[in-house]
Order: C-alpha cells, then sequence, then structure tokens
C-alpha cells in the first residue's frame, strides 16, 4: 500500500489547489511506526505529512458526522472497510454523496504489533470481503483480492458447542472489564445518532453505573442498534481499550441475517434495504 | 410524582371473590405518589363513576387509576368519568384485575391478590409518566374516489353520490360495468345481466356528482383520511371523448381485428373499439399495441372517416391530481389462470376447454356466436359438457387455498342454460363439494339436478386429452367409488376467483394491508368488514374476497354508507395516541420512514441556531392525520427520538420496572 | 430484592409478557372470560402491537428481575396496523439468537402469536411458560443485583 | 535484602491473603486489572494494568447511600465508608504518585471525601518498581524515578529471577516479618536505569496555557479527537465523576460514577445550554485540567507519564505530542 502514496498526495494537493475541495482527510505517522493518525489537510503543504501504509486504521468515515454544516465539499481516503462506512452514512442520510469526494485506497490489509512484539495482521482484517472500496470517485491503484473473505464469520462459528453457562461467564467476564467509555460507538459510523440514548440518560433507557447488568445491556442493545447495518469494518473491537470481543456480537448477527433472511452485507450498496427495514411474509418463524 | 388515586372495583363478585380488595386498595395506599385509594361494589355504576369525580376533587388528584376489567372494555368510560371532573381524559390506566386476575387465578386467591396489587404499581408508575393528551382536528375533503368501476364501484359511486357528494371513478379499461357486464345470466333469479347492469352504468354515469376516468390508472396516492392527494393517469385513449359520438363508423372500418379482451378470445374486435355495444363513456379508444397508424404509421382509415375529427393520433398519457376524503376500493377480481398450473387438463393447449367467463360470452347474445352454443374449435353444437368445479379453488398444492364462492351456482346456472338451449344434452359436473347457502340458492341447485337433469359427479378430474374431435375426461366418482371417464365434446372449468394481479402493488399505493392471496384485508373480519386499518379508504366487492353480486352490491351501499359518515362532519377528530419526534434527538436517519405502514413519516428540513449561526438539517415528521399509533417507528428509532404518545418508551420501562419488583 | 434473598423466600417465578392490544391482550381477556385457568406469575403489559415492542425493553425485564419474557402479537397477516407484526418477527428472531448467543436460556424470552379468539392458547402459553421457567429456576443473567 | 525467587511470589501473597485481603494487577482474559488475589490468581508486574489502581480507592460505580420514601417520610441509610486494612499489591511508581493526586484532590484544600478516605487509609501499599519503561511510558518527564517509590510501605524490585522486598514504614516491616520464613537475605541491586522513547517537557507551561484559552492552536488540534472517554477513564489521575440517582419505586439508593469532559453531557445544564458545545472545548479541557488549572491549584501537572492513554487512544492523541506542539506555540501569532 505505500507506494500508494506519491499518487495520493497528488491527487490530494490537486484537489485542495484547485479548489475543488476545502478540507482532505488522511492520515498521518503517528506517536510509533506502527501507528497513524487522522490527518487533516486544508492546504496544499498540509499533504506533506499523508502517509498511506499498512497502519492506517482508522476509517474517516465517523468524521463526516462532525462536518455535516461544512460548506464545500470534503475529499477523504477510503479503505475498503471505510467506503462502507461512508455508504452506511448516506444511507442513513447523514452524508450526502455529491458534497464529498472518495479517494479509494484497495487495502492489502492492516498490520499490528502481537503480544510479543511482531507485526502480524491485524485481527480486524480477518474475514474482510471488501478490501477495495465498494464507492469511491478516484482510485489509487489496482483493485486487490480479499484474503480470507471464507472467514467472514470465523468468530462466531468457534462458539458453537460450549456449554452455556460457561459462554455466558464468560460474557459477563466480559461485561465486568467494559468501562463504557464509548470508544466503541465514538468509532463507529453506525452508530450516528445526534444522541446515544447510553449517554444521555434523560431517557430512562440505561442508569450510568459501570456494572454487569448495565454493561451488558449496554453490549446487546448496541449490537442491536447497528443490526443489520453494521458493517464490520471491526474499529469498535479494535479501539476497545479493554479488548472486549465486540465483532463477535455484531458478526453473530450478520451471520444470522444471512440465515434467516438471506444473503446481506451492509453498506455495500447504496440502493439497498436494511434487514429490520422491511420484512418478507414469509420469513422464518423458528421461536414459534 | 403526581397525586395519584386509585380507585378498585369488585365488580359485584366478580373480582371481590378472587382478590382481596380491600388489601388491594389498602397495598395501593401505600404506594409512592398515591394519595388517595378506595373500593367500590362496581366503579363502572354511575354511583363508581362519582366516587371517582368526587375524590378527584376532594384529594386534588391528578391521575387516576382504574382498578378494574379489562381496557378494551371500558377505558372510554373512565376516560369520560375523569374528564367530566376536569382532568385530561388521558390521565387514567386501568390495572386490568378482572380478565387478567380474578378470572384466571379463582383457585389461587393469594397469588391473585399478589398480583393485583403488582397490576395496580404498574399501573400507578405508567399513568405518572403520562402527559396530557388531546386530539388534533382535519378537515375533510368530501370528495370520495372509486377504484374501480365494476357493479360494486357503480353502486357505491351511486350511493355516495346520491348523499349528496362528488364522486369520481377510476377505471383502468375503456368502460364501466367490470365483470357483471360480461355476465350472460345471473343466478337464482336468471335475470339477464346486461339489463340489471347496464342501466346501473348509465345512471352512474349520468349523475351529477357522479365523474368517470375510464382507461385511467391509479399512479400514486398521497396524504390520509380526509385529504388524500390522488395522482391519475389518463392513458392516451386517441380519440376525443369532446367531439367523438359514438356513432361507431370508426370500429366498421377498421381494417384490423385482433381477439377481443371482452370476450376471452372467442371472437374478434377492430383496433379502435368499445369493449361491448352498451359500453360507458360510449365511446372507442384506439388499442395502441395493434393500431397499424401508430405502430408503422400507415392506414389512418379511423381518422379519415370519423364526421367529428375526433381521432387524435398525438395523444398522451396526462397525469391529473386531484383532492379526495375517503376512497373505496372496488377493484374486483380475474379469473385464476389455470393454464399454468393444471398440464392435466391440457395448460390450455385444447380449444375446447374453457373457463366460466369464457362460457358466459358463449351463451350470451350479445357475445361471439349470438347466443349459440357452439364449442370453439369447429363451431359445433356440444352435446356432451363437462363442467369441473374447483379448478385452483380450495387446493393447497396449486392455485388457492380459499373456496371462490360463487362457483357451485354459477356452474348450476351454466347447467341450467345449456340444459335449455341444447335439451338432449348431457353436462356431467364434476365437484368436491356442492356449496349454496343463499336466498334461493339450494332451490335453484337443487332443480338443476333435478329438474332439468344435470349429473352431479363428486370427485375430482384427473385428466382431460383430446382423443379425435372430442375431450376424454378421466376422473373418480368417490359415491360411486371407481374412476369414471366421460367423452365430452366441451369442458367448462370453474376457474378459482383470483386477486387482481397487481392488487399487492394498489394496495401499497394506497397504503394498506392485503393477504397472502392479494386480496384486501378488512380491519376486522367481523365488525368492521368494510374498513381498512387505513383511515378513509374502505372496501367494496370480490377486491376484499371472492363474493356475488347482491353481496357485491350490499358491500358497496355499506362502504358508501361508511364514507357518508365521514363526510357528514367538518373537521374529523384525530387519534391523540400517535407518534411524535423530538427533534432535538432526531438526527433524521430516516430508519422510521419504511417500517410505516401508514406512509406517516416524512423526513422535512427546520432551521435552527447553534453557536449563534443559523443551519438547516432533516428530521423526522409525523403526519398526525396518517399515524395510527401502531409503535414499530419508536423501535426502529435508535436514539428514541420518536416516541409513541400514550405508550412511550419511558411509560413502557416503568411498567417493567414495577412489573418486575 | 437480590437473587439470594429470592432464594431465600419461596421463590416463584417473575414473567413479563408484552401482549398486543389487539390480538394477544384481547386473547388474555378471552381467557378471562372463559375462565381459563393459569398460574398467576405473567404480568401483562399492554402495547399497541408486537412491533411496539423494544428489545430493550425485553432486556430490561431480565435486568429489573424478570424470569421469562412473553412477546406476544398477531398471526402473521392479522395484524391490526398490517405490518408490525412482521417487523417484530424479525427483531424478535435476531434479537432471540442474540440472547441465546450469550447464554441466555431460549426458554427465558419467547415470542408467541395469539390471537383475540385464542384465549385457551393464551392460557396454554402462561402454564407453560411458568412451568419452563420453574424448572430453570430465578435468572441470575443480566440480572441487576443491587 | 530479603528476596525471594519471582516463581513463589504466590506463596507469599497466600501467607498475606490470610490476614488481608489483597489487591494485586491480575490477569483477567486478556486483560490486567486490580483485582483481589486469590490461589490461582496470575499476577503480572511491570506492565501497565489496562484501568489505573485509581479504581481501588475511588471505583468506576460506587454506591454512597440508601434511601427510602413512605408517604411523607425519607429515610436515608448512609453507606458508612469503613474498610479494613488491606493490601494493594505490586503498584507501580506512576501509579502510586498518581495516588499523591487523588489525595491532593480528595483529602486537602478543605475538603475530605469520606469514601476515598476509608479506602485510602487501609491501604497498605506493596509497590513495584518496573524492570524497564515501555515505549509509551514518559514518567521520567513528569519528574518519577521509576526505581523509586516514595510513600510505598514495600517496595519490590526484580533482579533476575529473585524478587527483593524492601520495607519503607513500621507497617511494611510488620508485613514482611509475617512472610520472613519464606524471604531469603540476598544481595540483589535494581538494574541500571533506561532511556525513555517519549518525553514531554512542561517546564513553564502551566503558565503559558494561563494565556491559551482562546489561542486558535485549540482550532485544528481537537479534529481527530473522537470525545470517546478512553483516555480519561484510563488516566490515574482523572478523577471527575457525577452523581446519579437509581430508583426502585418508594427506594433507591444514589452513586456517584466515573464521568468525564469527553463527553457531551459533561457540562450539560438542565435547561439545555451546554457551555462546551464541541469537541473542541472538551479537548481544550482536558489538556488545560492536566496541565494548567490542576497544576495552578496543587502545583503538580495532572499527569504521571503512564502512557495508558497514548497506548489507546482510538485516534492516536499523544498527549506527549500536544505538549511538545503547545511548548511551541506562539503566543504573538
Amino acid at each position: 500500500m505505500r507506494e500508494l502514496v506519491d499518487k495520493a498526495k497528488t491527487i490530494a494537493k490537486e484537489l485542495l489547489a484547485k479548489g475543488e475541495v476545502d478540507l482532505v482527510m488522511g492520515w498521518e505517522k503517528g506517536t510509533f511506526e506502527d501507528k497513524t493518525s487522522p490527518l487533516f489537510m486544508r492546504k496544499p503543504e498540509d499533504v506533506d505529512k499523508l502517509v498511506i501504509n499498512e497502519f492506517c486504521f482508522n476509517s474517516l468515515a465517523p468524521y463526516l458526522l462532525y462536518y455535516k454544516n461544512h460548506q464545500g465539499k470534503i475529499a477523504l481516503f477510503v479503505k475498503g472497510c471505510d467506503s462502507r462506512g461512508v455508504v452506511r452514512l448516506i444511507q442513513d442520510e447523514q452524508v450526502k454523496r455529491d458534497k464529498i469526494y472518495l479517494i479509494g485506497v484497495p487495502c492489502t490489509g492492516m498490520m499490528e504489533l502481537n503480544h510479543e512484539g511482531q507485526l502480524v495482521d491485524a485481527a480486524k482484517c480477518r474475514g474482510c470481503t471488501h478490501p477495495n472500496p465498494v464507492l469511491y470517485d478516484i482510485i489509487l491503484g489496482e483493485e486487490v483480492e480479499a484474503k480470507s473473505p471464507g472467514e467472514r464469520f470465523a468468530a462466531v462459528e468457534k462458539e458453537t458447542g460450549s456449554a452455556r453457562e460457561e459462554v455466558w461467564k464468560a460474557w459477563a467476564r466480559n461485561y465486568d472489564k467494559c468501562i463504557r467509555c464509548y470508544a466503541c460507538q465514538r468509532i463507529c459510523p453506525a452508530c450516528n445518532c445526534r444522541e446515544c440514548i447510553f449517554v444521555d440518560q434523560g431517557q430512562e433507557w440505561i442508569e450510568r453505573r459501570v456494572d454487569e447488568t448495565e454493561n451488558g445491556a449496554y453490549s446487546l442493545i448496541r449490537a442491536y442498534h447497528i443490526a443489520g447495518r453494521c458493517v464490520e469494518c471491526g474499529e469498535c473491537e479494535r479501539v476497545c481499550p479493554v479488548g472486549l470481543p465486540i465483532m463477535k456480537l455484531n458478526k453473530k448477527i450478520a451471520k444470522d441475517i444471512e440465515e434467516l433472511f438471506g444473503p446481506y452485507e451492509a453498506g455495500v450498496d447504496l440502493e439497498d434495504k436494511s434487514p429490520l427495514g422491511h420484512f418478507k411474509y414469509d420469513d422464518p418463524e423458528e421461536f414459534m | 410524582m403526581k397525586r395519584v388515586g386509585v380507585f378498585v372495583c369488585h365488580c359485584g363478585s366478580n373480582i371481590a371473590s378472587v382478590v382481596d380488595v380491600k388489601r388491594v386498595a389498602e397495598a395501593a395506599n401505600k404506594m409512592q405518589g398515591v394519595a388517595f385509594a378506595t373500593d367500590y361494589q362496581y366503579m363502572c355504576s354511575e354511583p363508581g363513576q362519582d366516587v371517582i369525580i368526587k375524590a378527584i376533587k376532594e384529594h386534588r388528584l391528578e391521575r387516576v387509576v382504574v382498578a378494574a376489567c379489562s381496557p378494551r372494555l371500558h377505558e372510554p368510560t373512565f376516560r369520560k368519568t375523569i374528564e367530566k371532573a376536569g382532568l385530561n381524559p388521558y390521565f387514567v390506566e386501568m390495572a386490568n384485575l378482572r380478565e387478567h386476575c380474578s378470572w384466571v387465578h379463582s383457585k389461587d386467591k393469594e397469588g391473585a391478590t399478589l398480583k393485583a396489587i403488582d397490576l395496580v404499581r404498574k399501573a400507578v408508575s405508567k399513568v405518572n409518566k403520562t402527559f396530557p393528551l388531546f386530539p388534533g382536528e382535519i378537515p375533510v375533503e368530501k370528495r370520495c374516489l372509486i377504484i374501480g368501476g365494476g357493479i360494486a364501484g357503480i353502486q357505491a359511486a351511486i350511493d355516495v353520490a346520491d348523499q349528496g357528494y362528488e364522486v369520481v371513478i377510476l377505471e383502468r379499461e375503456a368502460t364501466i360495468g367490470g365483470k357483471m357486464a360480461i355476465l350472460d345470466k345471473t343466478f337464482p333469479t336468471m335475470d339477464c345481466s346486461a339489463c340489471i347492469c347496464t342501466p346501473k352504468m348509465v345512471d352512474a354515469a349520468q349523475h351529477p356528482n357522479v365523474k368517470l376516468y375510464t382507461w385511467s390508472e391509479l399512479e400514486s396516492v398521497g396524504g390520509y383520511v380526509g385529504n388524500f392527494e390522488v395522482t391519475i393517469r389518463k392513458k392516451a385513449r386517441y380519440v376525443d371523448l369532446g367531439k367523438c359520438t359514438g356513432c361507431g363508423i370508426c370500429e366498421t372500418k377498421c381494417p384490423k381485428k385482433v381477439p377481443s379482451e371482452f370476450d376471452f378470445g372467442l371472437g374478434q374486435r377492430p383496433c379502435i373499439y368499445k369493449p361491448f355495444p352498451q359500453a360507458v363513456p360510449n365511446k372507442p379508444v384506439i388499442d395502441a399495441k395493434n393500431c397499424r397508424k401508430l405502430l408503422e404509421n400507415k392506414c389512418g382509415v379511423c381518422a379519415k372517416v370519423c364526421p367529428t375529427n375526433a381521432i387524435n393520433y398525438e395523444d398522451k398519457d396526462e397525469l391529473v391530481t386531484e383532492k379526495f376524503g375517503a376512497i373505496i376500493m372496488a377493484t374486483g377480481y380475474e379469473l385464476y389462470d389455470w393454464t399454468k398450473d393444471f398440464g392435466e387438463y391440457g395448460y390450455g393447449k385444447y380449444p375446447d376447454v374453457i373457463m366460466g367467463l369464457q362460457f358466459e360470452r358463449l351463451v350470451n347474445a350479445s357475445g361471439p356466436t349470438m347466443g349459440k352454443i357452439k364449442r370453439p374449435s369447429d363451431g359445433k353444437v356440444p352435446k356432451n359438457i363437462v363442467i369441473v368445479k374447483c379448478v385452483g379453488s380450495r387446493s393447497t398444492e396449486k392455485g388457492k387455498s380459499y373456496c371462490s364462492k360463487f362457483c357451485c351456482m354459477y356452474t348450476a346456472k351454466h347447467a341450467t342454460q345449456i340444459l335449455e338451449k341444447i335439451p338432449d344434452a348431457n353436462v356431467y359436473i364434476f365437484y368436491m363439494d356442492v356449496r349454496t347457502p343463499g336466498k334461493m340458492y339450494d332451490e335453484f341447485y337443487m332443480r338443476t339436478k333435478e329438474g332439468y337433469g344435470a349429473i352431479y359427479l363428486k370427485g375430482q378430474v384427473s385428466k382431460i386429452y383430446q382423443e379425435g374431435e372430442s375431450l376424454v375426461v378421466k376422473g373418480e366418482d368417490i359415491l360411486a367409488g371407481k374412476p369414471i371417464q366421460v367423452k365430452a365434446d366441451m369442458v367448462i372449468l370453474a376457474t378459482a376467483a383470483a386477486s387482481v394481479y397487481d392488487a399487492p402493488e394498489v394496495a401499497q399505493k394506497v397504503g394498506f394491508s392485503y393477504d397472502k392471496d392479494g386480496f384486501f384485508t378488512e380491519a376486522h373480519p367481523k365488525l368492521r368488514p368494510v374498513e381498512t386499518n387505513t383511515a378513509g379508504v374502505y372496501l367494496a366487492g370480490c377486491c376484499q374476497g371472492p363474493k356475488d353480486i347482491p353481496e357485491t352490491v350490499s358491500q358497496a351501499t355499506a362502504a358508501a354508507a361508511k364514507v357518508g359518515s365521514l363526510f357528514s362532519k367538518d373537521k374529523m377528530a384525530t387519534n391523540p395516541m400517535i407518534s411524535e419526534v423530538n427533534e432535538k434527538l432526531c438526527s433524521g436517519c430516516g430508519l422510521c420512514i419504511p417500517v410505516c405502514p401508514y406512509k406517516a413519516i416524512e423526513l422535512k428540513t427546520i432551521t435552527e441556531r447553534v453557536h449563534g449561526g443559523q443551519v438547516q438539517r432533516q428530521v423526522a415528521s409525523v403526519n398526525a392525520g396518517l399515524c395510527q399509533g401502531c409503535g414499530p417507528c419508536t423501535v426502529a428509532c435508535r436514539s428514541g427520538a420518536i416516541n409513541l404518545k400514550g405508550f412511550t418508551n419511558q411509560q413502557i420501562l416503568a411498567e417493567v420496572d414495577t412489573a418486575c419488583l | 430484592m437480590s437473587v439470594e434473598q429470592i432464594q431465600q423466600a419461596e421463590w416463584t417465578p417473575k414473567i413479563v409478557g408484552f401482549c398486543c392490544n389487539w390480538c394477544s391482550y384481547a386473547g388474555a381477556d378471552l381467557a378471562g372470560t372463559s375462565r381459563f385457568q393459569y398460574p398467576s406469575n405473567i404480568r401483562i403489559i399492554r402495547v399497541p402491537c408486537s412491533g411496539r415492542v423494544n428489545p430493550h425493553m425485553v432486556i430490561r425485564a431480565f435486568q429489573k428481575g424478570a424470569d421469562g419474557v412473553l412477546v406476544a402479537g398477531c398471526h402473521p397477516g392479522d395484524c391490526h396496523y398490517s405490518t408490525g407484526n412482521y417487523y417484530a418477527r424479525r427483531r424478535m428472531l435476531l434479537f432471540k439468537r442474540l440472547l441465546e448467543y450469550v447464554g441466555i436460556e431460549p426458554e427465558r424470552f419467547q415470542v408467541r402469536w395469539i390471537s383475540g379468539s385464542e384465549g385457551q392458547k393464551f392460557a396454554e402459553t402462561a402454564q407453560k411458560l411458568t412451568e419452563q421457567i420453574k424448572a430453570l429456576g430465578p435468572n441470575r443473567k443480566l440480572r441487576d443485583v443491587r | 535484602m530479603k528476596a525471594v525467587n519471582h516463581k513463589r511470589l504466590a506463596d507469599i501473597l497466600q501467607e498475606w491473603s490470610k490476614g488481608f485481603k489483597v489487591v494485586a494487577p491480575l490477569k483477567i482474559d486478556d486483560n490486567i486489572r486490580f483485582k483481589e488475589w486469590k490461589e490461582g490468581s496470575e499476577v503480572i508486574l511491570n506492565e501497565n494494568s489496562n484501568i489505573p489502581p485509581k479504581e481501588i480507592f475511588f471505583p468506576q460505580t460506587e454506591e454512597m447511600y440508601e434511601y427510602s420514601i413512605d408517604k411523607e417520610n425519607v429515610e436515608i441509610k448512609e453507606q458508612v465508608p469503613t474498610q479494613e486494612e488491606f493490601i494493594v499489591f505490586g503498584i507501580s511508581p506512576c501509579d502510586l504518585k498518581s495516588l499523591e493526586m487523588l489525595d491532593d484532590l480528595f483529602l486537602t484544600k478543605g475538603f475530605v471525601d469520606p469514601y476515598y478516605k476509608a479506602k485510602r487509609d487501609a491501604a497498605i501499599i506493596v509497590a513495584y518498581l518496573c524492570d524497564k519503561p515501555c515505549r509509551t511510558c514518559f514518567c521520567a518527564s513528569m519528574g518519577i524515578n521509576y526505581q523509586e517509590a516514595k510513600g510505598a510501605d514495600i517496595v519490590i524490585f526484580k533482579d533476575g529471577e529473585e524478587l527483593a522486598f524492601a520495607a519503607q514504614s513500621p507497617k511494611g516491616e510488620q508485613l514482611l516479618g509475617q512472610v520472613s520464613p519464606l524471604l531469603e537475605e540476598k544481595e540483589l541491586k535494581l538494574p541500571a536505569p533506561e532511556e525513555f522513547v517519549l518525553k514531554a517537557d512542561v517546564e513553564g507551561l502551566a503558565e503559558k496555557l494561563a494565556s491559551m484559552f482562546e489561542h486558535s492552536y485549540w482550532d485544528t488540534a481537537y479534529e481527530k479527537c473522537l470525545n470517546c472517554g478512553a483516555c480519561t477513564y484510563l488516566c490515574p489521575t482523572c478523577h471527575c465523576f457525577d452523581i446519579n440517582s437509581h430508583n426502585r419505586c418508594k427506594q433507591g439508593f444514589k452513586t456517584r460514577c466515573w464521568d468525564t469532559c469527553m463527553f457531551a453531557d459533561y457540562t450539560l445544564m438542565a435547561g439545555g445550554h451546554n457551555p462546551r458545545p464541541t469537541r473542541k472545548e472538551r479537548f481544550r479541557n482536558r489538556f488545560l485540567h492536566k496541565l494548567q488549572y490542576f497544576p495552578e491549584r496543587y502545583e503538580k501537572t495532572a499527569c504521571v507519564g503512564c502512557g495508558r492513554c497514548i497506548k489507546k487512544c482510538p485516534v492516536n492523541v499523544d498527549i506527549t505530542a500536544i505538549i511538545a506542539q503547545l511548548k511551541e506555540v506562539d503566543l504573538n501569532g
């Protein structure tokens, strides 16, 4: 991916210089070599800091929510998963397609340090089905092959067969770890409410107490809120400071949607209907 | 916390014999927020209601819980009661101590009493979170649209128009009249169908309050009860109705003939045509699919012969939008297409296997054979005729699961017609059952069988095939317990009555529900049979399910009466228990929009001040006229921005919390 | 009450039933008028439509001490509001699977279609649900022990 | 010097746990959290716990009192904050330093928080001197020597396979006495101190920031921050909380829960006004509080250089980079 940076810089500079956009969102080098941080470029010279590499984890799509009243056009770099986040935001009427310029980055997968300090394929990229942007105005390079599309539901499949009490205990331990920092929610392109019911307590849905019951409710209901809308970018799980297996729930729901209502991937097609926004008369009724 | 009053009803002994009502009242008195609690013999009686009114005044009660029977029974009663005492009528909640407690736990008095206390606590917690609700008012546009111009639509139109309201009949064919105009005779009286139908058609067309849009399609429906905005596509007719006198010269001169839809292909018609001689309006249309002028720019004979220059080959579809206060659906039915499923009957490849409606044309004096029963293949008069009933009806395997209701009677009618016209004919009728409820219906059937000598065979037909000039019908006579084979000259299939092919699409356009078979769903099968769940939309005739003419006509009249009662007021009150949007929370994501069955939610743009500047953003907005208060939108809304008044998230959560205490 | 207190006291299951006003609530009413007997454990919350039931409310019931939750609505095709139960069906299908996935017994959360004429079915459902929950014992999962 | 092979640490903890509750950084799945040590628990030293040990003294959710209402009468049942002596084992020098700041906050300037005090007074601190700094560490820049632990009752460090124990208070002596049969006398020494990758210079920063509230630096600096609460919840010095009621019909209880200036509702007022309406104001507050307000009030920078926020920030907001940028800002520009 690194080889794309020159072209990326040229495009970004040109967009800014010509005034086609007044803001370009990309990445810059972070604290360490294996970290990057979102970069907001407004002048052509800002573009010098731009990097494109296997550490550009952050989806820039959620930032679009902060520029809803922005007058000009905004360009942003999008990997496959990021572009699905953008589609999500367009479908949710949060972003207008004609107000953004998408620079597609065919993604060969992110890398992260493991516990032993070695660089390995990032967990969030496992099972990726869309390494290439699904929506873009310009693409930086040749499209790439998905590495492990067959493992889309690997995280879920492992689960079957465990005894129910043990399963619950593992989740209860997770709920004990959660500190409700809401990093998962803030980074999620599907979490685009103006005020999250979990933060805004005025509606009486949840209490701020951090304990097994409230955290459990948060976890399950957040998963349900993004059911059929989760673009499976895995950012929530990556940013979780206590390492909760958040994507397990999201993947579980995505898998169930496929099983119950037919093949579906969120954020891939601007025209598709959300699985919970329509129904079929002959939907299954397994709970009867 | 509001000052809540709790009123526990004995319901004579219905509640009090199981639930310790005194204990319930005492427990209620100790509940948080309860300022007063008492019990009484019959809360719904006038003295009982006075107890409530008096207590509201004496104890300055702000909310009321009546612990009595099902709210489905007496909620309206107690709403009126507390309104009399000066409270908002929606400040009352009922705890269902009778249907849900005393009557179902009569052997567990302690459990029932504890449950009763819980139910009261739950109601108190809910009523504490109740806000005042006020019904709104919407104006009513006193015009009625009738979709479909068959006998149902015609009858409804005349009945609404006679009440003094304007009516528009929308008909997709070139004439009104529908299926009834096709029929020859009607059972059991054997009246000539056209003789009773065509005067009605003329009555409707000439009624000063009725406007006809024939050769027109429904394009879209917006708005809501009292205020529908309907766009109608007036299809290009190529004949100027203003100029045309209906003289018919064009029809006689048109050089190209095609199979007539009206005669189900048994006869021919020109490419400029009236479906039948008594069509209303009695003016032709050009069949654009076949007209040589329109297809190849050749011919043009009709324009040349027209004495009034009424032909206009440049005619285009035209969209008109009009406002209506009510809509009556009268889109009728069509015959189930048996040819795709019934391979054993030849998939329609044998010309002498026909459907009932085709027979109606064969036997009709104005039909292609001038009323002589001749079989389609060679025009010979058939001697042996087999009628097969329930083709595609009452079948779970192919066709429809339901009974098409009127076939038993029309097959009997067909048998008598055949036996009258061809006295030496043999009519064999294969049937599953003969169902003849109705005035003079069974008598008619018995006369067919015993008087005319039609041969009824109980059993199904397994195969029909051609053998030389005749058809072989193989079936079973289960009463005799043996297979049976009949050599027939003609076979008539009593095919199922099915919903019109695009009925679901039409229902979606108008915005109400339909069943798995495409028939429109009534609001309540017993008590609201001519209403739909969408306020202001009514049903008449076979679009709701197969029915015969008298039933159709009575339903049409009933629908017209419903429209009349809606139009009798200038303004109508709306249900206040509907969804509302908290714009502060709403992100305008629109996820609520597709789940609304009434198309009551749309996005609107609002302007608000943010940090000193003005910004515009989208939010959902609920149309109070359309919303019926069902609530799936509230669940689609993640942020809780859309809430259902009377059943708010906070009220239900409060109930959950107290129910689990 | 905490779980421990409950265990000490004679425990009887708490069941919350969300019933659609037009079908299941009416079915429960009919069970009453027909005097079909069932255990007194169920507390019915009236909602206009099964489509009004937010999965969050189901979670809330478990949090606050319900041992079982029933969501009951109109049979498919019978929805008073024409389509609410179809949305409910999709939502509850996914949500039920999710609860099972994290280890909550499937019996604790059940969805049923009960029409206004099925008083017997309502009574039987309440009866069976109570028996099933009794067999499982008190619910501790997701439970607010405070 | 008293010493024990590191593999026998469990024996020591086992012995102590007979008389005290022992709280130690335990491995819980992939996390390290300060939790009560039980036989079989795995202690992880020389690595920052996911959640700082502030949660021992100032838990994320803490019940304050119960109440019940009966008509007009309200009865309040205080949760009397009492605590038996307990051992906090394995706290690192930076986290130990953070307790000084929490002490300042909760115990000085005329206000004593009884909930914090009870636990703080009851704690016997056993500090663990880090083997070497992690790459996100910059405690040295915050004036902390990672090879000493002032204020701890016992200090431990590792030399090869051996763990060295040194008492720094009578209570520490007493505790070591309890396990003396397990300890051997050995000659052990601290490894040579290592350099830090990250550095930050806060010299004179508080004074500079005092005139920077309206500075244009903040107009873009905040832009990448998503306003999640990870940094503040993971910060050993952040200490904001709010108080919540939990009503259960006629009774209920109050809790205080961590809150964070990163959340929109932190400064949201009942009337709907929010003096910190956007991410910019919230971001600015986080840094001004750490680098200006806290130093002004307590003469300490509210950062101990543990690096948790750098490690866990979803978008790599790096406090050392922010400090460097702030130092470079031209106040006249």
